[in-house]
């Protein structure tokens, strides 16, 4: 019988390409996510919509479906920017809910167990960190707001054909580029959140409160002040402002003209606000306070 | 590219480990840290001052009183904070610019109990395992490997979370060996264990320092732990260096001073010793110490306590050789720099 | 109260303590004298309990606890006299060494001048003169531990009670701390010390309480509790090379009960019935086999091998 | 050190007049906690939560300064204030303000594990809420009452010199006096009630929005339940009443000598049970 000793053994193995580590974090974090219920199911209750709309599009070319509706789909909801705005919009509020919920415990749980210098004494760098938790949400918010917008995008211009493609490709773009506008500062947010607020419950009221909070200031300025310029405090205005200007629907939720903010305006509060997160998030993401 | 460092490595790696055997070719063996003029401030508040040195030893403990530098040191090292001057190699790489390459080569086990909350034990390894890039099953089969190694049975099926201390802290050991590192961290590896766990602690680094396969850097307040599981040790004395010595050395250097604690009518006996032209003295009723002189042997001493019927309880040589070090290094100045460069050399 | 008996003593009548379910401590009863008794045992066998239960800082399921005849009930009275360093490395935000000892001596009630001076003399105690002055957030963990230390004794008390004192100290500080734990015994105070470094416990205390699993499985003076042990024989580590040899030759006694060689090969464990004995015969083996005695020690008349049999673990061997 | 001489010379004062030692004790207790609200991390959100009228205020009267015509229609300003103030100030800045200040007094200290030193010292826990209710007493009365001040400098001074007859010869002073006065009263209230939450619940902020939320439909409620709660005492208080709107209450006002006594009632009420529950407690910090 042949007894074998189990010392210890350095690895001597094949290594993971470096640009790819950062996913395992993600990759890692999902199997925690789809093992409960409750996720899975909302996650599954954000493709109604894209469903339905799939639907929508398949009905106006299906000739006989629309006979059989007597009356005339094309009118009540034709296929346009606003459609795919309305998409946007929607698909952004479940991500939203899932940002609430999946956000506030990313960074939070490693930094009350301390476990950045585990990280971090590792080949893996502090962005790496970063990037990595903020993808646990980019990836997933992607699935549910982009990925599907653009799909239902070539579904249509498929059943439409390439004129249309061609003449509507601008939404494309729009809803490209208006999902990840609201991915990046849902997933900004929400990590930096998470990287200073250590009980979860507060966080996820933070993440909502900024919403509320920042609404309600921007309105009373506006209020107070007889001015527009308080919607810049206004982060849900900013971001419609921005969705708006994509979409060509200037001003869509029918606001008195002098509310309006120039898009320019909504685009800089953006990326000072991110840029302000990013700032908070170095501030907190080390190894060790360095206390002087 | 990773791949490539390391192939790049690896003989290398193996020139270090056949040096383990003998000391000689130690010499042209590339050390495993180099500290080249290293310095490090917090705020202009300098923690390390100019340290330099070539550690080459299998286990080496890192010694010194509070806020000497010595977790400064091993986090610089491993690249959380950035050096003000100078720099250090740890396996020829300098630290600066090479921090990722290197830390594929170094294992961790940070002072204050970290973990990820909610995680099995053997997921949480694992993780750490890819994250130092190991493939996911790899990473795997390594994670249940190293956990096996440092005694973490079923328990390893359940949440971190529910750990005792000592649990925790083989956890701790577990992720910094997965990645089978060259070099591996230990900060304060038994602080707060109860005794059996401490103990299970020192076995476990004796071993991984026997297997010749890694280097250890330990750093501890508690002499016993360094003395038990260290080969040489760096003293660290308000940022700079102390001492660097090899214990056996300086062990086998007062190897005449005894101590015996005997049993039994002791006064022929002892005045046996003295004619035997030992130096001796009466440390207390039972306890004496003597010099052993060149021709006089333990077994002559034998001979003369069953020549006088009396019983040897206890006989051993002055065994405190790092509580002394450590002390003398404590009075004396910094000038002892110059001092542990000598031993250096002398010692090799 | 009856307590006057007990007005020099910390006692423990038939205390329990559960959180819930889970056991803090069983059945305790305890009467300790003045001096240093320390606490040994696995973490999670009670020993904090112990201590939070004689400062009050949590109430006994059943049984009373009382130190030196006083209950927390009356804290003016009450925590004059006891000091106790609990195990949490916190402190409140924001003050510095100084401040800390300070603030905390005026809560007892100190006129300024008075409080000033206790606490410069207990900081002088722990030697942090020179970080007096220093935020407490900056320091270092042994000096965030001094400074606790310091601030558990800077009233004087006449017991204190320290949960793991040495803990993250440096050597120097740890033998500096010692010698001032045996003045203080010397004075005549109760200190209460829980520790795992047993070569300290076993030469700081003069008596020995060791928990397990919350329930106290031995006490007294270590050596006293070693001799209770009649049924466990004595062992003996003897360190020399051919341990296989020696090992043959032993068990000629019929007193030896056990010989084991050492994993290195190069010791041998021997235990007998008969020590006296055995070591006239080893003196006898040595000299005619002329075997190479390295070290010869007895390996368990220490509370580590107390600890062994009563608690036991993976220690020795 | 001969350390039962030093037992008895200090047991003594403790036994002889608890009363000068309670003193001391309170104003050591002042000491610590004081500073402690006032610097540190937790205290930025206070300030800015104070600053927030000020500046909503600062720029109103710049705006109401320019626009001349609205110089003359002192009383259409006062009600905007007014709103402003029950509705900002009173309801969410105090209200949030108090609530962080006073919850953390206690449960801050749990989290921070820094609360046993306090147990540990020859302390009544009595003694103890009252020096730390008076420590979050000063900090919220000192802040708050400024921020009302600032806003109302700023609110006759955009009124520019109509504004000042209006405050020194007009109604004004009175009604500023009545808006400290309000802050104050909220502060002891909200103080007591958010202490005792901080003392009662491991984690404060749900019951904390429970209230919020209780406070707010307050004008809903049967004269009964409007008792028992504290923007009802106040609210009556106001010296400017606020007209219909969302934070109206239909209700008889109950007069201010019956409205404070009962404030200050409720605050003592509070503060007993917060020492029956602070008697009861023990360490435990969640660890260990």
């Amino acid at each position: 019988m042949a007894v074998h000793e189990h010392a210890y053994k350095p690895y001597a193995g094949p290594l993971t390409p470096v640009w790819s580590r950062f996913l395992i974090i993600p990759r890692h974090a999902y199997r925690d996510v789809f093992a409960s219920k409750l996720y899975t199911a909302l996650f599954a209750l954000c493709f109604v919509c894209p469903l339905v709309m799939a639907i929508l599009i398949y009905l106006h070319h299906n000739l006989t479906a629309m006979a059989a509706l007597s009356i005339s789909l094309k009118d009540i909801v034709p296929i346009n920017g606003f459609f795919f705005q309305f998409f946007v919009g929607t698909q952004t509020f479940f991500a939203f809910v899932l940002t609430v919920l999946m956000g506030p415990p990313l960074i939070s749980r490693d930094l009350a167990n301390n476990a950045l210098p585990l990280y971090l004494c590792r080949p893996f760098s502090r962005a790496e960190y970063v990037i990595g938790k903020m993808s646990v949400l980019l990836i997933l918010i992607s699935a549910i707001t982009w990925i599907p917008g653009e799909l239902l995008f070539l579904f249509q211009s498929y059943l439409e054909g390439a004129g249309w493609a061609a003449s509507n490709l601008w939404i494309a773009g729009a809803v490209f580029v208006g999902s990840w506008t609201w991915i990046l500062l849902l997933a900004m947010l929400s990590v930096t959140i998470s990287a200073w607020v250590k009980w979860r419950l507060a966080a996820s009221a933070a993440l909502f409160g900024l919403f509320i909070i920042s609404n309600a200031i921007g309105f009373m300025v506006n209020g107070v002040l007889q001015t527009r310029w308080g919607g810049l405090f206004n982060l849900t205005f900013i971001m419609k402002t921005i969705e708006d200007s994509l979409f060509r629907a200037p001003n869509s939720a029918g606001l008195p003209s002098w509310m309006v903010l120039p898009t320019s305006a909504a685009w800089i509060m953006l990326a000072l606000f991110l840029a302000f997160c990013l700032f908070l998030l170095t501030r907190r993401v080390r190894a060790y306070e360095v206390v002087r | 590219m990773e791949n490539a460092i390391n192939s790049s490595v690896e003989p290398l790696a193996s020139v270090a480990i056949l040096s383990e055997g003998s000391d000689e070719p130690a010499k042209l063996a590339e050390p495993v840290i180099h500290l080249d003029g290293l310095s490090v401030q917090f705020g202009g508040r300098p923690i390390l001052k100019e340290l330099r040195g070539e550690l080459r030893g299998r286990a080496i403990g890192l010694l010194g009183p509070n806020g000497a530098g010595k977790t400064t040191l091993i986090h610089t090292l491993l690249g959380f904070h950035p050096p003000s001057s100078g720099t250090a190699h740890i396996f020829g790489r300098d630290i600066r610019k090479e921090a990722k390459p290197i830390r594929t080569q170094i294992g961790y086990l940070p002072e204050r109990d970290s973990f990820i909350a909610n995680m099995t034990c053997v997921h949480f390894v694992r993780l750490m395992a890819e994250l130092s890039g190991l493939p996911s099953e790899a990473a795997l089969e390594r994670a249940h490997e190293a956990l096996f190694y440092v005694g973490l049975g079923e328990a390893r099926y359940r949440q971190l979370g529910t750990y005792s201390l000592g649990m925790k802290q083989l956890a701790k050991l577990a992720q910094a060996i997965v990645h089978g590192p060259r070099l591996i961290f230990l900060d304060e590896p038994t602080n707060g264990l109860d005794p059996p766990a401490r103990q299970r602690m020192i076995e476990l680094v004796r071993q991984i320092r026997d297997s010749g396969k890694a280097h250890i850097l330990l750093s501890s307040h508690l002499l016993r732990d360094v003395e038990e599981c260290c080969e040489e040790i760096l003293i660290i004395k308000d940022g700079s260096i102390a001492v660097y010595c090899n214990l056996e050395e300086e062990r086998r250097a007062n190897r005449k001073f005894l101590e015996l604690e005997t049993r039994g009518d002791r006064e022929a006996f002892v005045e046996a010793i003295g004619s035997l032209g030992c130096e001796y003295a009466l440390t207390s009723e039972r306890r004496l110490k003597l010099v052993l002189q060149n021709d006089v042997d333990i077994r002559d001493l034998y001979q003369l306590a069953g020549a006088h019927k009396v019983q040897i309880r206890r006989l051993n040589f002055k065994r405190d050789s790092l509580e002394d070090i450590f002390l003398k290094a404590m009075e004396s100045g910094n000038g002892d720099g110059n001092r542990a460069a000598g031993m250096r050399e002398g010692g090799k | 109260m009856t307590d006057k008996p007990d007005d020099h003593m910390i006692v423990f009548e038939d205390v329990s303590k559960f959180y819930g379910e889970i056991l803090g401590v069983n059945r305790v009863t305890l009467a300790i004298e003045p001096g240093i008794t320390s606490l040994v045992g696995p973490n999670g066998s009670g020993k904090t309990t112990l201590m939070n239960l004689m400062t009050g800082l949590i109430r006994p399921t059943r049984g009373r606890v009382s130190v030196l005849g006083l209950r927390p009930d009356h804290p003016e009275v009450f925590f004059s006299k006891v000091g106790y360093c609990s195990q949490f490395d916190s402190f409140p935000s924001a003050l510095t060494g100084f401040q800390f000892i300070y603030s905390y001596l005026r809560v007892h009630g100190r006129p300024k001048k008075e409080a000033q001076e206790l606490a410069w003399k207990a900081l002088h105690r722990v030697d942090l003169l020179e970080a007096a002055h220093r935020k407490i957030a900056a320091y270092s963990k042994g000096m965030r531990q001094r400074v606790r230390f310091a601030q558990a004794i800077a009233h004087e008390p006449a017991v204190m009670i320290l949960d793991e004192p040495l803990n993250g100290l440096d050597p120097m500080a740890r033998a500096e701390t010692i010698r001032l734990f045996r003045q203080l015994a010397e004075e005549g105070l109760h200190l209460i010390i829980s520790s795992h470094i047993l070569h300290e416990v076993n030469d700081m205390s003069d008596t020995v309480i060791l928990l397990n699993n919350g329930y106290v499985v031995a006490e007294g003076a270590i050596q006293g509790v070693r001799d209770e042990m009649e049924e466990h024989p004595m062992q003996i580590l003897i360190r020399c090379d051919r341990p296989g040899l020696l090992a043959a030759r032993v068990f000629e006694q019929d007193s030896v009960v056990e010989a084991k060689i050492h994993k290195d090969k190069h010791g041998l464990f021997v235990k007998t019935r008969d020590a006296d004995a055995f070591y006239l015969l080893l003196n006898t083996i040595v000299v005619q086999d002329g075997l190479n005695v390295e070290s010869v020690a007895p390996a368990d008349d220490d509370l580590n091998a107390v600890y062994q049999y009563l608690i036991g673990g993976g220690e020795g061997a | 050190m001969s350390v039962s001489t030093e037992v008895i010379a200090e047991t003594a004062p403790s036994t002889g007049r608890p009363w000068s030692l309670w003193g001391r004790q309170i104003a050591a207790i002042l000491r610590l906690e004081v500073r402690k609200n006032f610097i540190g991390k937790r205290a930025i959100l206070i300030y800015l939560l104070a600053a927030a009228p000020i500046l909503l205020m600062a720029a109103l009267s710049a705006e109401i300064h320019w626009q001349q015509s609205r110089h003359d229609n002192i009383g259409e300003i006062n009600i905007v204030f007014a709103n402003l103030y029950e509705g900002l100030i009173l309801r969410t800045i105090i209200f949030f303000g108090c609530a962080w200040i006073f919850m953390n007094l206690f449960r801050g200290e749990v989290v921070d594990r820094s609360l046993h030193y306090y147990f540990l010292s020859p302390v009544r826990r009595e003694v103890l809420v009252v020096g730390k209710y008076v420590s979050g007493l000063i900090a919220s009365v000192v802040l708050f009452t400024i921020s009302t001040a600032g806003s109302l400098v700023f609110l006759y001074v955009g009124l520019g010199s109509s504004g000042g007859n209006y405050f020194f010869d007009g109604a004004g002073k009175r009604q500023a006096a009545g808006y400290l006065a309000i802050t104050v009263l909220a502060c002891i209230g909200y103080g007591a009630v958010f202490m005792a939450i901080g003392l009662f619940f491991r984690n404060p902020i749900i019951p904390a929005l429970l209230i919020y939320g209780w406070e707010w439909i307050n004008f809903l409620l049967p004269p009964v339940l409007k008792k028992i709660s504290i923007i009802h005492y106040l609210h009556s208080l106001a010296p400017v009443p606020v007209p219909e709107g969302p934070f109206a209450m239909v209700a008889e006002p109950t007069p201010a000598y019956l409205s404070i006594p009962g404030l200050l009632l409720m605050t003592a009420a509070v503060l007993v049970l917060a020492s029956f529950q602070i008697r009861r407690m023990e360490i435990k910090y969640g660890g260990e």
